[in-house]
């Protein structure tokens, strides 16, 4: 057990060191750096300055093993942008980021679930129907056009919740629903697909023989077996939402990680940029394994025999 | 004592195919509605007279004729004066080919990927499962903006950084669906018959996996068509003044309080079409999944 | 005889529109008394299994009976509503079903399968419920109940699970057992042991048993009563001894004449000459671990020895797990063997390179045990056929000359190679095998437990087409088989295989009638049935029809 | 279709009734959103617009430009005089202190000018701090200021970018000290920085109060909020009480709802095609030839698109500066919109069917595919490449953008150096390398004799406009837009200045 533990980490640090090259090959090679540290109206004898002060003239795989032997230390660097030390803006930035995207998978979970486990019990019913149209909607609606149809009828018309900004838990409502209905169809189809495979398999029969009431079957049986997929779905899903709530965050003025991430991009804020692909790509990596754990859990035909 | 199957001979997988497509609701309004897109694009010379591209300074934002406005522009025109039906009709040629070429890069990406490692296992699957973790472990949004801030949002770029994004789902989907098939006796058989791999690939693994990599498909098109329309919302899509539908809700999403048909336009067309989408490939999963055995 | 618990008379069951039949069962009765086995025989497809699920209340929901009633305590179950139906399911009538291995929920411990029984419907307290539970392990005779009531499914062997179900069952004492193929699924040893656990109940519980059956041997092992159907209908009934020794109706007597002999078919002796010789073959597979499991080895074939002549049917028999579909796969290399000599003629495949091997493949073919997994769905047979002869560089045009010849050797429809493999039953497919197995002149014709999966009077008929053709044709045969009595019948020497090993050889009479070792030994006695000889039909009585 | 525009249309005017009831002068609060964030608030180490509002409220310069009159007047210095061409000797105003109580005297401006006008320092913008040597304490409210060279528009940036830093503090704290809590003689100190999201400003009660005003208005809250849409809608929503940079359409609207103040104010800022006379991009392109470079300046209606698009008090303007900024020479050659003579000159070129050819642009896209549009109309057909700011900046100074569409802003200093001394000097971003022109510019900036400036600048954008290296567009504007209770007039320097705020 403990080999394999060691094994998955290795592998799941070696996925962090490749999407952590190729990020950094990218956006290097892509990018110049100097005009990025020197702002919009800066002149041509400043851009000169920087380039010579941070070294990047030097060859492209020393720069990235001397960053990466430095992240490894905790050492993220220094904002370009900020000037500031990356780990403590991200540290600024991560809380809400997470805020949204934990509010935004237990929504989407708190929606999808029953709604699949209820679709599956009656297949063709009003409610699956509703359920499947519910699906088509969220895979079809751009979520920034979604988003701002939500302001403005929810904020700006009725007054209910606040349009931008994330003082208050009323602040996370409308974003939390936006990225939470993004990632409700997936999951409630497989939560859908599962129960309607687990609700044929021969020990659900067995149950029903042993005369279990309805609720007992779908809930403890079934949906115990039909989870296990949806977990794993749940962690990439989330670990997608984290880097992937850039639209949200930027129509809901949250500043989450996301949106930084993206605002590095376009501010060419390498260092930055750097720690946050390695940081989603971390999260994921967890949340991934953290599934794999909750799954052993559920099914213990994955644990030791 | 010829054994000639009874009287009522099962109808083909084909035909019993059509028949049920034939009730599918879901998989003909999907088609209907994609076809008409498509009938659209195609002749989309033929529906207006005016050219998606001329601009009207002086006809600037003229409100569809249903909200009052002038009946020589019957959806309106845009910030520039351009008629929006014409563009609307354009776009649709835009936002088909970023869907199906993206999709077609994904899918050769995916399936090849996927298809080997069901197919050989061992080490073969391993490597292709560590490139498909990769991809999952980069945040594609971040990655395909990146990409596309610093190389510019030409239609190649943003249809070759979307194809080379999403053929993760083709990978997974395609490895199992291959893995399972590949366990049945007819490959073995095949194989004792001394079929070559490539012959085994593309006669027996393909066909018996290709109803998954239509449905995944459809879903990995309609999703390059709403991330293009994302990576617009984000300054970051095609090109003005390429008339993309995504590229159309971002120019009007700059007046969404104020002329909102200008955003709700091209977003129920975007609506309309990724529905479709979505309702064909789940309408083709329903119709081909029960195949096989009877 | 007392009263019966169950009476059903005059049930009909629907089917949905569009079938091949209106009804699945048509106006059936049957009554089932306390401390009675009977058993209902059937092909599939005869509503055998219809009947049981519609007593249980278990239908699928396409399923309608339409007419009749369910007799059971005094009321009618058709006319009782589902929830009070449910209340009735595992504590006054309880079903025991085919797969062991998928019958229970992987998810929970069996302990807690068992006394959710208990839960739902008694109101007995936790400590108490969990003593039930144990002297139902030790009822059933399981090894180390606390170990077993701690254990999930999937630590458990198939007849251990069997066994769990059968506990459940029996926990609240119902008065009706139903048991569906409770041991189709089961390797030989392990099904003796289930019958005999049934014998057991009949003893020490009142329960009606009701056991649903394809298998005439079965049937002689535990049987009071017999009801036998055909189509949905009930052609005959009567006592176990009645219809098994003296069946009247014509569809009983046909299904018990295609019940295998426990002699071998006279024929020739094959001649003499070695055709394929197996020299100390191993076989390791490496099983991989994961997050939970350790690697480890397992040795599926251990050093094997074997020769077969040209013209001679060599059965390898053994039961799941022995090693017999590995050795299977080494010698048509869809797995390259560890170590050994795969001899042909003189040459040896087990050391072919994949490309040296492409021109000897055609020498050994293979007919699978599922004909419906081994034809590609999406091909049409024609396609299929041709397919080895393409492969080996035959003309198309020709090849499919050959294939419309197979056909009616195989006696199919030439006409038949325009369709598609969903258009055929499954004995059309076996044989459709069988063609595209010949389709390439091998010398060796390996049938992986081909008829295992069809039903007797199917296999009756396959097995002879293989007969058939192996004598006109001149083949060697390779007949893998778990089954004796198919490999009594049709093979002239016998290989016994139990984990990886050869544990004894020789002709069908030898292994058969003074087995060596005591695996085989243990084999014969627990086939079913043994001591009921297949009547000879052709010496009964005609009936008037 | 229908049911959104009218969900909007109410919405907007149900939340214009409910404004009044929310609002801030109750609180004495005005709040406003950046729409970008922004990187510090030390003025040295940013070079965004938002800075510059902030530093305006937070520091104080030597000098300050009254930006009605244009003249410059003492702030922390009283008096100033040149001892010669590279001396400037100022006096001190006595009795300041910073918000940390810290006293404003000599120390602190030898300390500043020292401190930015060491490169080693990188100060972002260089040119704001480069032309200064050294400072010199005289005693101690009497300094001087030593230049490297003659630089005539010295006073200017005195007034502008160069503010005074308290010599202890910043020694103590550093840049990063200063952005999060910075520390100035303004007429508003800082009391919470949530670095690049939400500053908020107080009121700083020992102001000295001249030539500025003393803050009127207690608190300002400025959070980011990067769409626009959202601001509007916190704007209707009363979260927000004032909206800058408004894109004309949407201040338009709000106008016409007749519920709000829309104020409309010119900016330094203008656009330009810059187009690649000296073929760094392609040596044999189009644009080398002049021919082509005028059949560009006459294919393009300017005013049609200031009309239609940029509208409010921007003008179409002919030479390559802003027409407030000193030595702006306005007579120079014109280039009216004339499709045909466009034609023509193509046709001269040898492009009789027009060419097609790569459009940069990195802000206001319809302006960019508006302009593309004319070009189409004449056979030039064009491929919008549109970059983010650093990605076009590094390509053209790498010289591969052949044609584009820039805008510069001068940092809102009212001297022609600040735009044809960045780009006709020869820089990277000097597209046409024209020797003289370049001779004329660096002549004119060592120079402190004013009418000789006019005249040397004059004969450069002269020939700017003859050779047609630039096509100027058009001068930029700013909307405002405010709650009824603000009352503020803003400047025409794209600066906003939140001590001329106050409540109506």
């Amino acid at each position: 057990m403990f080999r394999f533990i060691l094994k998955r980490l290795g592998l799941a640090v070696l996925v962090a060191f490749t999407v952590s090259a190729i990020s950094f090959a990218l956006l290097f090679l892509a990018g110049d750096p100097a005009t990025a540290i020197a702002g919009e109206n800066a002149a041509s004898e400043d851009i000169a300055i920087i380039n010579a002060q941070y070294g990047f003239d030097r060859p492209l795989i020393v720069q990235y093993l001397d960053w990466l032997s430095k992240a490894v230390t905790g050492d993220l660097g220094q904002s370009w942008y900020f000037k500031l030390p990356v780990s403590q803006i991200i540290g600024d930035r991560l809380p809400t980021t997470m805020t949204l995207g934990l509010c935004a998978i237990s929504f989407a979970l708190i929606l999808s679930i029953p709604m699949g486990v209820a679709a599956a019990a009656r297949p063709n019913s009003i409610i699956d129907r509703f359920a499947l149209f519910i699906a088509v909607v969220g895979q079809a609606i751009p979520s920034f056009w979604f988003g701002l149809l939500l302001v403005v009828f929810f904020s700006i018309q009725l007054g209910l919740v606040p349009a931008s900004g994330s003082g208050t838990w009323r602040h996370f409502i409308l974003p939390t629903v936006v990225l939470g209905y993004y990632a409700t169809p997936a999951i409630m189809r497989l939560t859908r697909a599962g129960m309607i495979e687990v609700l044929s398999a021969d020990y659900i029969r067995t149950a029903r023989a042993k005369g279990l009431p309805t609720r007992k079957i779908m809930f403890k049986h079934a949906l115990r077996n039909a989870i296990i997929p949806v977990v794993s779905l749940a962690a990439v899903q989330m670990g997608f939402m984290l880097g992937g709530s850039i639209v949200v965050e930027s129509v809901f003025a949250l500043h989450g990680a996301g949106f930084l991430a993206w605002e590095s991009i376009s501010r060419n804020d390498l260092p930055t940029m750097q720690a946050l692909i390695l940081i989603f790509s971390m999260f994921y990596i967890t949340f991934t394994f953290l599934a794999d754990v909750l799954n052993a859990w559920l099914d213990p035909r994955l644990r030791v025999g | 004592m010829t054994d000639t199957s009874s009287t009522n001979i099962p109808i083909s997988p084909r035909q019993a195919m059509i028949r049920r497509a034939l009730r599918h609701k879901g998989l003909i309004f999907g088609t209907v509605v994609m076809a008409v897109v498509i009938l659209i694009a195609i002749f989309a010379p033929l529906l207006t007279e005016y050219d998606p591209y001329k601009q009207n300074l002086l006809t600037r934002m003229k409100p569809p004729v249903l909200l009052g406005g002038d009946p020589d522009h019957w959806l309106g025109t845009d910030a520039l004066g351009r008629d929006y039906w014409a563009r609307l009709a354009y776009g649709a040629r835009v936002s088909l080919t970023i869907g199906i070429v993206a999709a077609v890069i994904s899918a050769t990406i995916g399936c090849t990927l996927g298809i080997l490692a069901g197919y050989f296992g061992g080490r073969v699957d391993a490597v292709v499962t560590f490139l498909i973790n990769v991809r999952l472990a980069m945040p594609v949004v971040l990655v395909a903006l990146a990409v596309v801030a610093l190389l510019g949002g030409s239609l190649i770029v943003v249809i070759s950084v979307l194809g080379l994004l999403l053929w993760d789902r083709f990978a997974v989907v395609l490895r199992s669906a291959t893995m399972q098939v590949r366990s049945l006796e007819y490959i073995a058989a095949a194989e004792v018959l001394g079929a070559s791999l490539p012959r085994i690939l593309v006669k027996d693994i393909l066909p018996n996996v290709m109803n998954h990599l239509i449905v995944i498909f459809t879903l990995e098109m309609a999703h390059a068509i709403i991330l293009e329309a994302a990576l617009s919302f984000l300054g970051l899509g095609v090109q003005p003044p390429t008339p993309s539908w995504g590229l159309m809700i971002s120019e009007g999403k700059e007046m969404l309080l104020f002329e909102s048909w200008l955003i709700t336009i091209p977003g129920v067309a975007l609506f309309f079409l990724v529905l479709a989408i979505n309702m064909m490939g789940d309408g083709i999963r329903d119709v081909t999944a029960p195949e096989g055995r009877n | 005889m007392s009263d019966p618990i169950l009476s059903i008379r005059n049930l009909t069951v629907d089917l949905p529109k569009g079938g091949d039949r209106q009804y699945a069962v048509e106006q059936l009765s049957l009554e089932v008394a306390p401390r009675e086995i009977v058993c209902i025989v059937g092909e599939s497809g005869s509503g055998k299994s219809i009947t049981s699920f519609a007593t249980m209340g278990l239908l699928p929901k396409v399923l309608t009976p339409s007419t009749g009633e369910i007799r059971f305590g005094g009321q009618d179950l058709l006319a009782l509503p589902a929830s009070e139906h449910a209340k009735l399911r595992g504590s006054q009538m309880a079903m025991v079903f085919q797969e062991p291995m998928s019958a229970l929920n992987p998810c929970y411990t069996v302990g807690t399968q068992i006394e959710e029984m208990f839960e739902t419907h008694t109101e007995l307290a936790k400590s108490e419920r969990k003593a039930r539970v144990m002297k139902l392990l030790e009822e059933v005779h399981l090894p180390d109940p606390a170990r077993v009531y701690a254990s999930y499914p999937h630590q458990l062997s198939g007849g251990q699970r069997q066994r769990i179900v059968i506990a459940m069952a029996l926990a609240l004492d119902p008065k009706l057992l139903i048991a569906d193929e409770p041991t189709t699924a089961l390797d030989l040893s392990t099904q003796a042991q289930i019958l005999h656990l049934f014998k057991e109940l009949r003893e020490h519980h009142d329960a009606g048993i009701m056991f649903v059956t394809h298998d005439f041997d079965v049937v002689a092992e535990i049987a009071d009563r017999v009801i036998v159907m055909q189509h949905g209908r009930i052609v005959e009934e009567g006592s176990a001894e009645e219809v098994l020794n003296r069946p009247k109706h014509p569809y009983t007597r046909l299904l018990i004449d295609a019940v295998p002999r426990r002699s071998r078919d006279a024929r020739g002796a094959p001649a003499e000459d070695v055709l394929l010789s197996v020299n100390a073959l191993n076989k390791i597979y490496h099983i991989p671990g994961n997050m939970f499991k350790q690697a480890r080895d397992v040795h599926a074939c251990k050093d094997i020895n074997f020769s077969v002549r040209k013209g001679e049917t060599l059965g390898i028999v053994g039961e799941s797990g022995s090693g017999k579909s590995t050795l299977v796969k080494c010698l048509i290399r869809l797995e390259d063997p560890n170590s050994g000599e795969v001899l042909i003629n003189g040459t040896d495949l087990a050391s072919c390179s994949r490309k040296e091997l492409h021109p000897y493949r055609k020498m050994i073919q293979i007919v699978f045990q599922d004909p419906y997994g081994s034809l590609n769905p999406r091909r049409t047979i024609g396609d299929q056929l041709i397919e080895g002869p393409v492969n080996f560089g035959a003309d198309r045009a020709k090849s499919m000359e050959r294939a419309k010849e197979l056909m009616r050797i195989v006696r199919l429809d030439p006409d038949a190679l325009n369709r598609y493999p969903n258009q055929f039953s499954g004995g059309q497919r076996q044989r459709i095998c069988i063609a595209r197995a010949l389709m390439v002149e091998p010398k060796v014709l390996i049938a992986d437990e081909a008829v295992s999966a069809l039903d007797v009077s199917v296999q009756k008929e396959v097995l002879k087409l293989l007969n058939e053709i192996r004598d006109t044709l001149g083949l060697t045969v390779l007949f893998i088989t778990h089954d004796l009595r198919v490999a009594a019948q049709v093979c002239d020497n016998l290989i016994v295989m139990q984990k990886g090993e050869i544990v004894e050889r020789g002709n069908v009479e030898q292994v058969f009638g003074a087995p060596s070792s005591d695996y085989t030994k243990m084999l014969l006695d627990a086939q079913p049935g043994k001591d009921w000889d297949v009547p000879d039909i052709s010496t009964l009585p005609p009936v008037a029809v | 279709m229908k049911l959104p525009n009218l969900l909007a249309a109410s919405a907007i005017a149900l939340s214009a009734g409910a404004m009044s009831a929310q609002a801030d002068k109750a609180d004495d609060t005005l709040r406003l959103a950046f729409t970008k964030e922004l990187e510090t608030v030390d003025i040295y180490f940013n070079s965004a617009r938002e800075g510059i509002l902030l530093a305006r409220a937070i520091w104080d310069g030597l000098l300050y430009r009254d930006p009605v009159t244009g003249e410059y007047k003492g702030n922390l210095a009283t008096e100033w005089k040149w001892i010669d061409d590279v001396t400037l000797e100022l006096k001190l105003r006595e009795g300041v202190t910073f918000h940390n109580g810290e006293p404003f005297n000599a120390d602190d401006v030898v300390y500043t000018v020292n401190y930015v006008a060491n490169p080693d320092n990188g100060i972002v913008v260089q040119r704001n701090v480069s032309w200064m040597d050294r400072a010199e304490k005289v005693d101690d409210y009497t300094v001087r200021i030593i230049l490297d060279a003659p630089f005539p528009p010295a006073e200017e940036f005195l007034a502008g970018p160069v503010v005074m830093y308290p010599n202890e503090y910043y020694a103590e704290v550093g840049p990063a000290g200063m952005a999060l809590n910075p520390i100035g003689t303004g007429p508003y100190k800082v009391s919470s920085v949530d670095p690049g999201l939400h500053y908020e400003l107080e009121a700083f009660d020992g102001y000295h109060g001249d030539p500025r005003n003393a803050a009127s208005i207690g608190k300002i809250d400025i959070r980011t909020i990067p769409d626009f849409n959202t601001q509007i809608a916190e704007f209707f929503n009363g979260q927000l009480d004032f909206l800058w940079n408004v894109p004309a359409d949407q201040a338009e609207k709000l106008d016409a709802m007749g519920k709000y103040q829309v104020e409309n104010a010119e900016a330094i800022r203008i656009g330009f095609i810059s187009m690649d006379a000296s073929g760094r991009a392609d040596a044999d392109g189009p644009m080398t030839n002049p021919l082509v470079r005028k059949a560009v300046a006459h294919a393009i209606d300017r005013q049609a698109i200031v009309d239609a698009l940029v509208k409010g008090s921007s003008e179409v303007v002919h030479s390559a500066c802003a027409k407030i900024q000193f030595a702006c020479e306005q007579d120079v050659a014109q280039y009216e919109y004339n499709p045909e003579k466009a034609k023509a000159l193509l046709a001269e070129a040898g492009y009789p069917d027009g060419f097609e050819i790569d459009f940069h642009a990195y802000r206001n896209r319809p302006y960019a595919e508006a302009m593309m549009g004319f070009l189409d109309e004449v056979g030039i057909k064009t491929n919008l490449v549109y970059l983010k700011y650093s990605a076009l900046r590094d390509a053209r100074s790498k010289g591969e953008v052949p044609f584009t569409f820039q805008t510069w802003g001068s940092y809102s200093l009212a001297d022609a150096s600040a735009i044809v001394g960045e780009h006709f000097t020869g820089g990277m971003l000097d597209d046409a390398k024209d020797a003289e022109v370049t001779a004329w510019v660096n002549e004119a900036d060592s120079t402190t004799d004013k009418d000789k400036r006019i005249g040397l600048y004059s004969k450069a954008l002269k020939k700017i406009a003859d050779e047609a290296y630039w096509l100027p567009l058009w001068s930029y504007n700013v909307n405002y837009v405010m709650s009824q209770e603000v009352s503020y007039a803003p400047t025409n320097d794209e600066i906003v200045r939140f001590f001329d705020f106050s409540w109506k």
